[in-house]
């Protein structure tokens, strides 16, 4: 590895973890947010089916 | 005669909540509106929307033929309103207020309006002074002037007794009278006995539904009050 | 696209966008992938400070500047500043649909539209950031894009804290669809100040240059990945939040009768 | 006893609600004093600040930046009191039954605010140069920053008055005045401190960006004005 070469891939090495970093932490970013979105969802599926059993049960009464 | 004002399928919704639901009355000109209600049952909130304070959801609403929706401003310079916030400016002095309104409103030759209208409420002689100083009776009588000064067709009242002592009521009422004729008055109160007998039509809400409507004479005031402990205990449950 | 013939219509959730909600985050999901990989095996380097000395021949091509892998970063850095942006958009349009029509359906897309341009305001900053750390070797320069994207992050952080601060549903909404169109306008203003003031300080190192065939294809591929991606997080949210509504909305009728 | 009204056209709307409040502020001076005041003591605090330095730090390069935090600043302060007065007593909605055009209201309200700002800048700043600029030399056309400082004030409390109606009626006023107004004010203040910078420092290549900053300075004004003009009807009748 002549030193020319050595100089042409010099910053490689050195940038690496940033590159890494970069990428990592933005898709963490991302995926945080879209599991936050489906637990969130599936949280409210859970009230409007306790919901509709309400619904149900004052219909019974009703008639 | 043109009805003072006609309202129909009037609504307002804050969020879900239905504060006014649907209603639909019509008052004569020259008419002494009550209206009677629970707290929260929407008595405010309808009288804000008949007075261009709050624009409502849906329904339609005109006063002295003026559609607020449409026209809000035009039909503003009919209108007037006392509340139990006097809406005056504290380090302004009486006359300075008065003045300020009377301008606003484009009243020719204001100066002669507003000396015109203290003497009525009898503040002549402070006119001078800040309104800061004024006791409490005081300050009312000075926002009578000013929801007058503009000779309005339409006065609405948002429980203007509060924090009044008896003296103070009964100078009230007396301007209150010698400003009534040719004016429609809607008073939104929690006195039971004083808003039926000032009234020529009485009004009773209940969460946000009209419950009763109609000349005062339809109703007999014993019956009435048994009706409203009614709506207060549906309205309150 | 309500149908608001019920009497009281319940807030409802969106119709066929959410079919196309959930397979809009998987091709997203898919497409930022290809962009990924493409960007570290198909894409050329970029020439960065050129190097004192013999040109080498590496790969058919005579290189005689260092090779920058930081620039890498530029890949997705770009479509995920560009998509916070296109959100914001998004969000002052609902504002003003908002504001003619009083619908509280229209608030709710704003609200979620500016969810999604925080959160990738959040990914550009750290890109960018990172970037800025290796490229300048600081951690942080006034440099007009960063303060760009902070200020566009502290109006939307200021957005939620005003909704926070405000109980009242109507006139919580009307405020925050104001703040959201003076945020419209305010940003592109934040940007071109910043760029055309000539800061003595610190000059501004545009390198961006051309893009090769290969480099711009990249790019694209990652654009409309993240442009997908954005689109599909911010329908699930929207039928998240509608359907937290309609929940709401029936237990309060459930209780009044 | 019967009135005659005639509408009065907007200017004469906007000289009544403009002499409301100079009356207001002429009796009871509230504005003026606290603004001068919290001037004053940020002054002071610089000075804290800035005391160790000796001569290491050129004052030349930061008066500039100095001066514009204690613009922000006192404009916040005034900005938070303007809408005290309409809603002690529900004075704004004595206004909004007024038929008038509300951005009427906006102009005006405006308009006082930047006087204020006018009149206290009148007094803060020579004492600033009499703080800090005395023990340097600052370039000779430095009397040029009254023309970003004038901008400045109007795009500050212009934008500020809008702002101001949005929190007036919120939980956490005034920290929420502060935390929208700061951010969006960002590109007035960067143009108008680097202008200001500029000018002080009086280096050779000094004008040629005085003009442009303050040329961006006026036009984000335009804009922000013109659109604080547009909203402001959804914003005070809320």
């Amino acid at each position: 590895m002549n030193p020319v070469l050595a100089e042409i891939y010099s910053t490689i090495l050195p940038s690496a973890p940033f590159i890494i970093a970069a990428y990592a932490l933005m898709w963490l970013v991302l995926l945080i947010y879209v599991v936050m979105v489906v637990r969130g969802l599936k949280k409210t599926e859970a009230q409007m089916s306790i919901l509709e059993e309400q619904v149900a049960e004052l219909r019974a009464q009703k008639h | 005669m043109q009805a003072a004002i006609t309202t129909k399928k009037l609504s307002k919704v804050f969020g879900t909540r239905k504060a006014v639901d649907n209603i639909s009355l019509e008052v004569p000109q020259g008419a002494f509106l009550s209206i009677f209600g629970p707290n929260g049952a929407g008595k405010t909130t309808l009288l804000r929307m008949l007075s261009t304070l709050s624009r409502p959801t849906s329904g339609t609403a005109k006063l002295m033929g003026i559609d607020l929706k449409e026209d809000a401003d035009k039909a503003r310079e009919h209108i007037g309103l006392i509340s139990h916030n006097s809406m005056l400016y504290p380090d302004l002095t009486a006359e300075q207020n008065l003045l300020l309104y009377a301008q606003l409103y484009g009243v020719q030759n204001p100066h002669e309006r507003v000396m015109e209208m203290l003497e009525a409420v009898e503040l002549k002689h402070r006119r001078l002074d800040v309104v800061r100083t004024f006791s409490r009776g005081m300050t009312q009588r000075l926002s009578i002037a000013r929801a007058l000064i503009n000779d309005p067709d339409v006065v609405f009242l948002d429980e203007p007794y509060s924090g009044l002592d008896p003296h103070a009521v009964e100078i009230f009422d007396e301007l209150i009278a010698s400003q009534r004729e040719g004016r429609t008055f809607v008073m939104v109160s929690h006195d039971l006995q004083k808003g039926f007998d000032m009234c020529t039509h009485a009004l009773v809400l209940a969460r946000g539904k009209e419950v009763a409507f109609g000349p005062k004479e339809e109703f007999e005031f014993g019956a009435f009050s048994l009706l409203y402990r009614e709506t207060v205990g549906m309205g309150v449950s | 696209m309500a149908n608001a013939k019920k009497s009281h219509a319940l807030p409802e959730g969106g119709q066929w966008p959410d079919a196309i909600a959930f397979w809009a985050v998987l091709a997203g999901a898919v497409l930022t992938t290809i962009g990924f990989l493409m960007a570290f095996l198909y894409a050329g380097p970029v020439n960065g400070a050129s190097v004192d000395g013999m040109p080498e021949m590496i790969g058919g091509q005579m290189v005689s500047s260092k090779l920058l892998l930081s620039q890498k970063i530029f890949y997705f850095h770009m479509p995920v500043a560009i998509v916070s942006f296109g959100a914001l958009a998004f969000a002052g349009y609902y504002s003003v649909r908002f504001l003619m029509t009083k619908n509280q359906r229209y608030d709710t897309c704003a609200k979620v539209a500016m969810e999604i341009s925080l959160i990738f305001v959040v990914c550009t900053m750290i890109t960018g950031d990172l970037w800025t750390r290796f490229e300048w070797g600081v951690w942080w320069t006034w440099d007009p894009r960063l303060t760009t994207y902070l200020i566009l992050m502290l109006i939307i952080i200021a957005y939620f804290v005003l909704r926070g601060f405000i109980d009242e549903p109507e006139r919580r909404s009307i405020y925050s669809a104001v703040v959201s169109i003076i945020a419209l306008v305010d940003v592109p203003i934040c940007l071109m100040i910043t760029r055309m003031i000539p800061s003595s300080i610190h000059p501004v190192v545009l390198r961006e240059g051309g893009m090769t065939g290969d480099m711009g294809m990249t790019v694209g591929v990652c654009m409309i990945g993240m442009i997908l991606l954005g689109f599909g997080m911010y329908r699930l949210r929207f039928r998240q939040v509608r359907l937290a509504q309609r929940v709401q909305a029936l237990k309060d009728e459930l209780e009044e009768n | 006893m019967s009135v005659v009204l005639k509408t009065p056209s907007t200017f004469q709307q906007y000289k009544t609600l403009l002499r409301k409040d100079l009356e207001q502020e002429f009796r009871t001076k509230e504005m003026i004093t606290s603004m001068g005041i919290y001037a004053l003591l940020v002054l002071v605090v610089f000075g804290a600040a800035l005391g160790q330095t000796t001569q290491a730090l050129d004052l030349l390069q930061v008066s500039g930046g100095l001066l514009w935090t204690l613009i922000v600043f006192t404009s916040l302060l005034g900005l938070n009191r303007s809408f005290n007065h309409e809603k002690e007593q529900g004075c704004l909605e004595g206004i909004l039954l007024v038929p008038l055009d509300r951005s009427v209201i906006f102009l005006a309200k405006a308009t006082s605010n930047i006087l204020f700002l006018l009149a206290v800048e009148v007094i803060t700043v020579p004492l600033f140069y009499f703080f800090f600029l005395t023990a340097v030399t600052p370039g000779e056309s430095f009397w040029l920053l009254v023309l970003p400082l004038l901008v400045g004030t109007i795009g500050m409390a212009g934008i500020g008055t809008l702002l101001s109606t949005i929190t007036v009626n919120t939980r956490g006023k005034d920290v929420m005045l502060a935390v929208l107004f700061v951010p969006i004010i960002f590109p007035l203040l960067f143009a108008c401190a680097s202008a200001t910078t500029a000018i002080i420092v009086g280096a050779e290549g000094a004008m040629d960006v005085f003009y442009p900053a303050l040329l961006l300075a006026a036009g984000y004004d335009v804009i922000m004005l013109l659109l604080s003009w547009v909203l402001y009807d959804f914003v005070i009748s809320a």
